[in-house]
Formats: structure tokens, C-alpha cells, sequence
């Protein structure tokens, strides 16, 4: 994948928004394979209603980003069908709130036409959906639906926090024979990282420990993967050294990752921005508790989770349903000092 | 709609649509009209401004079909709407003041701040909400239908949607349902010419959206959408036709949104003289040019009537933003009812 | 609200199936309430899939007893627009597989209106989802998908797991102000149990001990409540004294009954059908985890869920694919013999 | 089709739609509605006797359509089936054994016992599955025309479905898609008058289901379900027009199901009057007196090939019957694919 040539070397300073980093994700991805294509509601000239495919439809034309009508359902079944006889689409969901009218394709159908059909058929398709609160766009556009498709066999689910995995990421779920769906934080797209050129892989199913630590293991996801490395930051300063584990991948969930973390700091806190409920933050929790590494818990684990409300309108209230990083901080502290 | 007693709309060579409009409707009509438009040209400077945030969909340009498909409804009518919905609910006869309160996310606006632009619901004005999920309301307005006609009510509903909302599995499922149960409705579809940024000539193959009322042997009709009488008299026919008990009804409207989509719409999908040209189709100074025409208003009347709703809309602003927040300690209020 | 009447106590030995406990409780709700009316796929003169609404139609009419077209999405936003007018709809989706076509009107619109609208409407709708494995009807119309819609704000969810608890929820249910979703096992339709006269109701949201025991805590839900009170008798012949818990609500979930329990036996297992990643027992689980109950466990918390797969049509993987009381038998011993 | 050289197909008086089928390709058209009609009933007993668990739909009746829509595929052109889809299988090409094997849970059925009936698929044959999900194959066929169009190969797709389907918002979004990119499918529905208990009369308020075409500008042409000829001449000219980039047509088989729905269809939504009245017009019988009364066949050749059939399906049985279980150590095998 990538090799060390004068351009990696620049790119070692290459920084790029998340967005940006999804786009040339893409454009490498149909440039080495014609099966390729990108397809949804305003993809085309609009270039997204996240400005996220840009020109790609100016670069490989309207055969290959395609705009479709409003029709979810249609357009996740029009995916399955073309992953099934030899395709390769990438979809786009336009907000992930929609995702709720294309149920039926995605986990009737896409998650288990392998399976039915007796290892007959592969099903290698990627759907991307921006998700998440924070633009108050209210309770219908806010969502993070992503804990849903965790529970089906047959998906795999990803949630890259940075723009380097955004890219690596959705490399690895192009090429990966199976339905993939991928949670982009709509917060995240103008967030600025480090962006190698050319093709590289972040594989799917692991987690990436983004700060080693001796205190409490805190497991984030997408954006709250970024809210936690900054809160580790102010708590080091006050002395409690956490372990922050960047989730990255729901199904599978790396839970050697997390396991060996616990293990080590012998608390755990899992901060995820879906509801607290049946949120990832429940499997992780219960994966743990299940396991071993039960025995080296010292205290009940922390589960930071969005509230029990659609996300409300009111700016105030949108971000009172949300963990924040005051949120992180105070759950951390409460953890480590034990007074949880 | 006092045609017969009033004499000012029976002067001569006026169409029908425009006759059959009195003057004192006339009145709301146009009263109505200033306030959709500069309801939602106040909203969008303030959200320039930074006042209000999340998005919005301005209906500026379409404020005719608005008006025009709920001239014929009672109070306790009800209607649907959609992401582009300010003027169906001012049409509807909600108080701007609370809608601007609702933007500014104002414990007094019509959802107590939690809604926004895209949620704006005044249940107690018949109005059952705006919908972010596009085509989200016809399906509701099906329920809205069997309640009507299981309760034996003497109502009919309004479900508007855009032209792209039509290629919805929803759409389809809803008009079918309507239509075998004869539920009194109207479908309006706005046909604005695009679903954000996709030309309807690319979304679907046939012309207009009310030729496919034909699958579900309903009557389809297309009008004028930026003329308010036409409008007008052609609900005024599908709501006769649905009290009757002679089912549902789509009209398609053929207008045009003169703003983008939403704020963060660069218009690259179509070119500026499409938009100019449309902006000469203007409902209001259609409509007001028509008046003074058949001289049934004098320009200085009209401009009364814009002046009084800027005034009004003035006045709601002021109101709006010295409205009170909602209280954080309140956030999981309402998600139950008990 | 029953009173002891004759009736009351001729009832006392009435047994009905779980499926005539449900078209009794529909009857009851409809002839008490002109309001309340049923609908969905060949519930009328068909008498639903599974039998459930039987004769409804000749005793209340083709008006209150309504045979929609195949239009899941179209019938669930019908359910929403009749509840906020007044009316109290309820809406059998013929199989729960099926949802996965409704999910947009259920949780963006019935789950959401209230809220969004600031507490001004009311969506009094009840949702029926015949699901579960164990017919052969293979991998669309065998999943149990209940844990989805526990982590939606705004929705109830509910699992009775004998007749007389289906009568009782259902009655609560139809009674509530909010749309309330009944997963009705398959399984169950036929199984009997004694169900009491007239209108009587069991409470949502609270579980119920069916046994009470000192060595373990096992908590299982629909079917798995049948299976593991049928294990624990068992277990009881081997000395093992679990106390059992039949969950019946899954949003809410009655915390404190879990907990009490737990404190009590110290050991904690789970049992659902639904696929086990991020399944209820996943929620269960970090609830006591993150509880002051997890002082009190002496081992892992084990939770015992569906397989990682589609649900398979040869009966012995499709067996294979749930716990059966096999499964729970030597899970339990496992864990109260601390070897697990 | 090699109407040109085969002289028995040219005896006079033929419908053309008769004529134009060969006795080569017609013997095969024989033999494949036998198979599907003995499969069923093979299968129906076995049901009976408790050897098959689950559930099945029966085709037995609707033999034509299956048979008649896919006489013009290649091996490599796609079907897209239903949960009654066994005769679409057979006429696809699919070998009964193997379906038997599926439906008995075998290691060698066509899914490897993981399917079973309603989700029976023969990828390397051209058959993209049966679908638990009524309507579910339909927007997974515009993306298998994406594909065809995409990869320029000159296939076509026939996406099977019921009159019931044609009230799912799926069909709505796939026809719109499939029309508005000209995608070379072919909509077959086979409308049997009910979706299971639900009369079409009452689920719709059109009679055709082809009359909802117009809603997509795409040709929609009826015709009887019951007769091959018909069938087959409508569908060849529809795969012609979708091969030479005409597009997508749908076309309505008007025919009947004999059985119940599903084995627990008590039969009270229609009268013994209908079914006897359907029982009638069999398709199988119906074309055997068409072809004998033309001279195409003597009842003994018809004979053999029904006989044959039968023998093809007792060994297929025999076959399915005598094959290996899967191993439940494999129960979470081809999840996914590495
Ligand atoms: C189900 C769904 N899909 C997509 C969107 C995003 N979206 C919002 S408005 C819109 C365009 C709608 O077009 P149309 O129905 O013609 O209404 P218009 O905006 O033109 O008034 C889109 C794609 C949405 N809100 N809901
Ligand atoms: C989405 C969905 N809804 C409901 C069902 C249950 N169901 C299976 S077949 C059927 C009737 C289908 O009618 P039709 O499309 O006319 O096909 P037919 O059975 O008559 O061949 C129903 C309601 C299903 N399998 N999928
Ligand atoms: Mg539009
Ligand atoms: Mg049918």
C-alpha cells in the first residue's frame, strides 16, 4: 500500500480536513478500480450536502457519481444489487437519520443474502452516513443511530474519529468483500489532521489506544474519541493519567484493546454521543463484565452517553444531551477518584 | 368566500378564480402572503446575522400555493407540512411571533424551542407539524384521514410535498392507501423544480407529479402555482370534493423557490437566469398587479396592507428575542406524556 | 380494575392461549373504547398470520377490523396520524422483520412528535411485532429486533412472555399516551396459561420474580422468561436455587427489581433471543455494572444471547442459533459453580 | 427460438405467439412447468408428512408466468424472485434436487439448508434469489441493471413480484429508478388476485396493475397469465426493447393461485366457486389442448414428457432425501465473506 517515496515524505506534513480526507478516499478508490462508484442524493454537482464528494463528479462524471431521487430504500437496495453482480458501490445516506428508510435492504437483505444464499453470494458495499448533533438540525438530523447495526451479523460498522483513519478506513471498507457501514461525525468534517498520500489501509475491527495511560481506561467513539483525548490532556494536568482507547470499529468491537487497557488501569468509562441506552457503551461495558478482565475491576464501570431525549433544537439544550468535555472531565474524576 | 355579497369582486372581465375571492379575503389573502415573505427574508437575516442557528428552508417564491391550498380550510381543518414549511403555517393562521420564538429556540415558541424551524407544529391551529424527513407527513396524513372519517368529522387535511418527496416509497404507499379508503385529503405537492439540487426532469420520467395520480385513479391536477386564485379554486374543489365524501385529491402546484435549498446551497445546479426569470413570476406582485388591473385595489391600499405586515412581522421579532429560554434542567421533559 | 365478581372468580381457573389472551384484550380495549381500532396485513377476515385476530372482524366490523395493502411504512405513519387526532390505533406489523421497512415513521415521527412539538400532541399508538425464531421461517422472518427500539427516547417496549401478562401489557399499552411496541414471541401464540376476565392490567415497565431463589440471578425475557423458569426447576433438582426474573419491559427496564435480586445472589446471567452483540443483555449488564449492585457480584456478569448469524432454515442450526434450555442449564451451573 | 427452421411450429392457424415458439424450445417449456408443478406437489406432501419444517408458497397454477418471462434469458441474464418462488427457479434452470435438498436443510441444497424455500438462490445460474420480503427484490434489481449498464454487458434482469408487492413503497422508488436511468429490466408481476388474504380490489383502486406504468413513462402491458405464448411474446419483446436500451417495461401476468397462500390459509377470503372456476383454465392442460388440437404434439408425446418430469422429480427427492445434514459446527460459517 503506501511506500516510502519522495511524496510520502510530504505527506508526512500533509494535513487535510476529514472530509476532504473521505474525498480523496474515494477518488483513489475509483481510480484503481472502474467497479467503484459513488452514488446518493445530491452526490453530483451539489457535491454533497457535506461538501464531502466536492468535484468527484467533474472527475469521473456522472457514470460514476451518481445523483439519485429521494428514495432511501431504493437507492440501499439499488446498492445491494449492484454488489451482488460485481460491483462496487459506495453510498451515500444523506443524513444517517434516513437510514431508518433503508432498514429493510441494509439488514434484511445486504447483512444476510451471504448467509441465505449459503456463502453463494458476497455482498461488498460501503454506505456512508454523516451522523450526529451539534448543527442543531434538531431531532430528526441529529442522530447516532450506529448501536443498531452493531446488533446485526452480517454488517460491519466503523466510526474513524480523524481525518488519517477517515481515509484509512474507508479504504479498508471499499475493499472489504462485505457490507460496511461507515459513521462520519458531521462535526468531524472540518476537523484538520495528518493525511498521508496515496493508498494506505487502517484495517477494520481495531481500536487505537490514542494516549497510554496508568489510571482508567476511557473508550471514545468518533467524536467523543476526540473530546476524550483533549479532556485526558486537562486531566493529566491535574494528575489522573488516563488511557484513552479510540473505538474506531463497533462491529467488531476490538475487545482485546480494551480488555488488555483494563487490565492495566482496572477502571473503565465508556463515552459514545447515542442515546446512554442500548448504546455502544452498553456492549462494551457488558463485554467486559463478562469476561476476565471483570476480575481486575476496581469500581463499577462509567458509561457517558447521550440523554434520553431526541436532540433537541435549542442550542443549549442540543448540547446538554450530549457528552461534552466538561462531562469527560467530571466523569473522570469522579472514576479515577474513586467517589463514582 | 362572500362572492355573492360583494360587489368589488364581481367587477368585470376578472377570471372566475380571481372573482370568486372577495375582497375581504382578499385582504388575508394578500396580508398573508407579505408575511410568509417577509417572515422568512426577517428569518434569514437573523440567521446571517448569527442569531439563529441550525438551517432552514425558505418557501420565498411559493408563498401562492401556500396561501391558495388553505384558503378553503376551516380552523379546525388540519394540515401537514414539510422542511419548507414557515408558509403553510402562517397560511395555516399561526402568530409569527411565536414561530420566531420557536426559531430562537424560545421556551414561548410553538415547540418550546425543541422543534426549530424544521419541527414547527401548532397542533391547537390544526397544523400536526412540519416534517425534516421528506415525505414524512403523507403517510401521517393517511392516519389523519381514517381519524377524520372514523370520527365522522366534517374535516379534511392538507399534506404538502415537494416534487423530489414524490419518488418517496412513502408517496406511493400513502396516495394508495388514501385513495382505496376514499380518505378526505389533499395531496399538494409543491413542484419547485427540484429536490435540492436534482432537477425533477432528472429524478423522475414523467412531466408532472399529478400524472401520477393516475395509479392510484385519483384526480390529478397541475395548476399555476404562483397564481393564488388558480390555487384557490382548485382546492376549493378537492376540499368540496373530500367533504363530500368523493376522496382524495393531488394538485400539483408549479412554482419555484427563489433562495437555495438551505443556507448552504451554492446554486451550482442551476443558472441565474432561471432564477431571474422566475423572480418576474413573483405570487405576490402577480397578484397585486391583477388587483389594481380590475382596480379592485388601489396600489395605496396594497402597500397599506405590506406595511401593516412588516409592522407585524417587526413587532414578532422584537417579541422572539425578548422571549425566555428554556430551562436546561427541563431537558427530558415532554419525551413521555403521562 | 378487576373486581371480584363470579366471573372473577370462575376465571380464576380459566386457561387461554397467549394468542386468544391478546385478541381478548383487544376486545376489550375496542368494546370499552370507540377509539381504539386495529389494523395491519390480513388482520381481518384472515384472522392475522398467526391467528391472533380471529373473529374480531365479525364482531367489530371491517371499520375497526381493517385489512391494509402491503405498505409497512405507509400503515406505521398511518398508526402516528390517527393517534394524534385522537384516535388509539393499533397496528400489527405481520411479522417484526417487517419493522425494518417502518422504522422511520416509528422512531423519527411516533417516537419523536411529542417531544418536537414541545408536549403539545400525544401519540397513543400500539405497535404488535410477532417475532422469534423456532419455526423454520428462516433469516427475514425469524429475527428479535426489540433491542433496537430500547434505545429510542420516546418509545415503550414490551415483551410479555405468558397469556396473562399479554392480556394485562396489551390493555396498558392501548391504555398509554405514547406509542408503546408489544414484541409478541411466535412461539408463545399457543402456548396457555390462566388468563383472567374482563380488563385487568399488568404494569409496563415493571419485571416480575418468577422464582425466587439465594444461589443466582437469571433474568430472561418473552421465551427465554419460559425457558429459564423451566431450567431453574431443574436446577432447583440439583441444588442450584436461581431466582428468576421475567423482564416484560425493555424500555423501560425496572432497574431496581434486577438490582434487588443481585444483591441478594451475588451472580448475575441474562438470557434473550436476539442476536447477544448489543442485545438487552448488553444493557442489563452495564446497568449493574455501573450500579452500586456491582459491589455485590462474585463473578462476571454471563450473558447468554442469540448467535452471531442470520437466523439459519435447518432446524437443528436454527436451533442452535438461540439459547435453549440446554443452554441455560449449564450456563447457570457455570456460574453458580463459580467455574465460569 | 428457431421458429425459422422448425416447420412444425409453422402449421397453419397458430397464433403467432404459439408459432413462434419451436417444438425443441416448447418441449422444454413442457417440461419445466411439469417440474414446477410436480416439484410443488412433491413438496406439498412431504410438508404434510412432516418432513419439510418452515413454511412454503405454492406456485401450482402460475406455471406460465414463470416459465413464459424467462423463455428469452441467457444463462447469464438475472432473475430476482419472490417467496413463491420455486417456479421461477426451475424455469431458470435451477436443478430440482438441489432444491429439494434446500428445502429438506441439506448440506447440498442450493443455500446449503441455511435458506430453505423462501430464500432459494442459484447465483450461478442467473437467479439472484427468492425474497422473504414481499418487494424486496425489486429495488435490488436496479442495481443489478446499474451493473449491466455499468459493465456494458448485454444482459437483461427480471425482477418477479406479486400484485400485493405493487402497494410497497419499493416498487414506487424501483420503477422510478429503473425508468429514469433506462435500466434493462423487465417488471414481471404476477398479479394472482390476492395478496394473501387481500383482494387486489380491495388493496388497489386501479385494475391493473400495469396501469401504474404511466406513473414512470414506461410501457405497461397486461396480459393472461395463464397463457404461455402470450407471456413469453410479451416478455421477448420487453427484453428485446431493455437490451437495445429502451429500458425497463412491466408487465402484469394476470393468473391464480391454486392453493392456499402458505399451508395456513384457511381459504375464507374467496369461494371454492373461484378456485374450481381457476382450476380450469390450468395453464399446463391449457397449452397441451392448444398444441394437440394443432397437431403439434400427440397427447402421447405430451405424455412422455410429463412423465418424464415426474421421474426427474421422484429421483430428485430421492436424491435430496439421501443427502448430508450440515454440521452445526458450522453455524456462524459464511456470516462473512474474508
Ligand atoms: C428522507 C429524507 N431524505 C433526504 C432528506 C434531505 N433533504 C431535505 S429537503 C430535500 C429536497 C426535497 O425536495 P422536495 O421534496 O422537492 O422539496 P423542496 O425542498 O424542493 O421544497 C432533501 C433531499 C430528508 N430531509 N429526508
Ligand atoms: C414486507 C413484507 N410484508 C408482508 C409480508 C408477509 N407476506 C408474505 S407474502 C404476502 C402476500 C404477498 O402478496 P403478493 O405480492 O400478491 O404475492 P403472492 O403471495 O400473491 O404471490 C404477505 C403479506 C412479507 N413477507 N414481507
Ligand atoms: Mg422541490
Ligand atoms: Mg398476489
Amino acid at each position: 500500500m503506501s511506500t516510502l517515496t519522495e511524496a510520502a515524505v510530504e505527506s508526512a506534513v500533509r494535513e487535510l480536513t476529514y472530509a476532504e480526507a473521505i474525498r480523496e478516499a474515494l477518488a483513489i478508490a475509483m481510480e484503481a478500480d472502474e467497479r467503484v462508484f459513488l452514488f446518493g442524493e445530491d452526490v453530483g454537482v451539489y457535491g454533497g450536502a457535506f461538501g464531502v464528494s466536492g468535484d468527484l463528479v467533474h472527475r469521473f462524471g456522472t457514470e460514476r457519481v451518481i445523483d439519485t431521487p429521494i428514495s432511501e430504500l431504493g437507492i440501499a437496495g439499488a446498492a445491494v444489487g449492484a454488489a451482488i453482480t460485481g460491483m462496487k458501490p459506495v453510498l451515500e445516506i444523506q443524513f444517517s437519520d434516513f437510514v431508518t428508510l433503508a432498514m429493510e435492504q441494509i439488514v434484511n437483505q445486504a447483512a444476510k443474502i451471504r448467509f441465505m444464499f449459503g456463502g453463494k453470494a458476497k455482498v461488498p458495499m460501503v454506505v456512508r452516513l454523516p451522523g450526529g448533533s451539534g448543527t442543531g438540525a434538531a431531532a430528526q438530523h441529529s442522530q447516532s443511530l450506529e448501536a443498531w447495526f452493531a446488533h446485526v451479523p452480517g454488517l460491519k460498522v466503523i466510526q474513524p474519529s480523524s481525518p488519517h483513519d477517515a481515509k484509512g478506513m474507508l479504504l479498508s471498507a471499499i475493499d472489504d468483500p462485505n457490507p460496511v457501514l461507515i459513521f462520519e461525525h458531521k462535526l468531524l468534517y472540518k476537523t484538520k489532521g495528518h493525511v498521508p498520500e496515496g493508498d494506505y489501509r487502517v484495517p477494520i475491527g481495531k481500536a487505537a489506544v490514542r494516549r497510554e495511560g496508568r489510571d482508567l481506561t476511557i473508550v471514545g467513539s468518533s467524536i467523543m474519541a476526540v473530546r476524550t483525548a483533549a479532556a485526558a490532556q486537562k486531566l493529566a494536568e491535574e494528575g489522573i493519567d488516563a488511557e484513552v482507547i479510540d473505538l474506531r470499529s463497533l462491529r467488531p468491537i476490538d475487545f482485546d484493546t480494551i480488555a488488555a487497557s483494563v487490565r492495566k488501569t482496572h477502571r473503565l468509562m465508556v463515552v459514545y454521543e447515542g442515546v446512554k441506552t442500548m448504546g455502544i457503551g452498553a456492549e462494551i461495558s457488558a463485554m467486559i463484565a463478562e469476561s476476565d478482565a471483570f476480575d481486575f475491576l476496581d469500581a463499577p464501570i462509567v458509561r457517558l452517553g447521550g440523554a434520553e431525549v431526541p436532540l433537541p433544537y435549542n442550542p443549549v439544550l442540543e448540547k446538554a444531551a450530549v457528552p461534552q468535555e466538561e462531562d469527560i472531565l467530571a466523569a473522570a474524576r469522579r472514576l479515577a477518584r474513586g467517589d463514582a | 368566500m362572500k362572492a355573492d355579497t360583494d360587489t368589488s369582486a364581481r367587477r368585470p372581465n376578472q377570471r372566475p378564480e380571481l372573482a370568486a375571492i372577495d375582497d375581504e379575503t382578499m385582504r388575508g389573502v394578500l396580508r398573508k402572503m407579505h408575511l410568509i415573505r417577509k417572515f422568512e427574508e426577517a428569518a434569514e437575516a437573523s440567521y446571517m446575522r448569527g442569531l439563529i442557528h441550525g438551517t432552514m428552508h425558505l418557501s420565498i417564491g411559493q408563498e401562492a400555493s401556500a396561501v391558495g391550498a388553505t384558503l378553503a380550510l376551516m380552523d379546525e381543518d388540519y394540515i401537514l407540512s414539510t422542511h419548507r414549511g414557515h408558509g403553510h403555517c402562517i397560511a395555516k393562521g399561526a402568530e409569527p411571533a411565536r414561530m420566531f420564538a420557536e426559531f430562537f429556540g424560545k421556551e414561548n415558541g410553538y415547540c418550546r424551542g425543541r422543534g426549530g424551524s424544521m419541527h414547527i407544529a401548532d397542533v391547537d391551529g390544526g397544523n400536526l407539524g412540519a416534517n425534516g424527513i421528506v415525505g414524512g407527513g403523507l403517510p401521517i396524513a393517511v392516519g389523519v384521514g381514517m381519524s377524520i372519517k372514523a370520527q365522522k368529522l366534517d374535516r379534511v387535511a392538507v399534506v404538502f410535498f415537494g416534487d423530489g418527496a414524490s419518488n418517496e416509497g412513502a408517496f406511493h404507499e400513502a396516495l394508495n392507501m388514501a385513495s382505496i379508503w376514499k380518505l378526505p385529503i389533499l395531496f399538494v405537492c409543491e413542484n419547485n423544480k427540484y429536490g435540492m439540487s436534482m432537477d425533477i426532469g432528472r429524478a423522475m420520467a414523467v412531466p408532472n407529479v399529478a400524472d401520477r395520480a393516475v395509479a392510484y385513479a385519483m384526480p390529478g391536477v397541475v395548476v399555476d402555482g404562483n397564481d393564488l386564485p388558480a390555487v384557490a379554486a382548485v382546492a376549493r374543489e378537492a376540499a368540496e370534493r373530500a367533504r363530500a365524501g368523493g376522496g382524495p385529491t393531488l394538485i400539483e402546484c408549479k412554482t419555484y423557490r427563489l433562495r437555495g435549498h438551505s443556507k448552504s446551497d451554492r446554486n451550482l445546479y442551476r443558472t441565474k437566469e432561471e432564477i431571474e426569470e422566475w423572480r418576474s413570476r413573483c405570487p405576490i406582485r402577480r397578484l397585486e398587479a391583477e388587483l389594481t388591473a380590475h382596480e379592485r385595489f388601489t396600489p395605496e391600499a396594497l402597500m397599506t396592507i405590506e406595511e401593516a405586515a412588516q409592522a407585524e412581522i417587526d413587532a414578532a421579532l422584537d417579541f422572539a428575542k425578548a422571549s425566555p429560554d428554556p430551562d436546561p434542567k427541563d431537558l427530558t421533559r415532554d419525551v413521555y406524556a403521562d
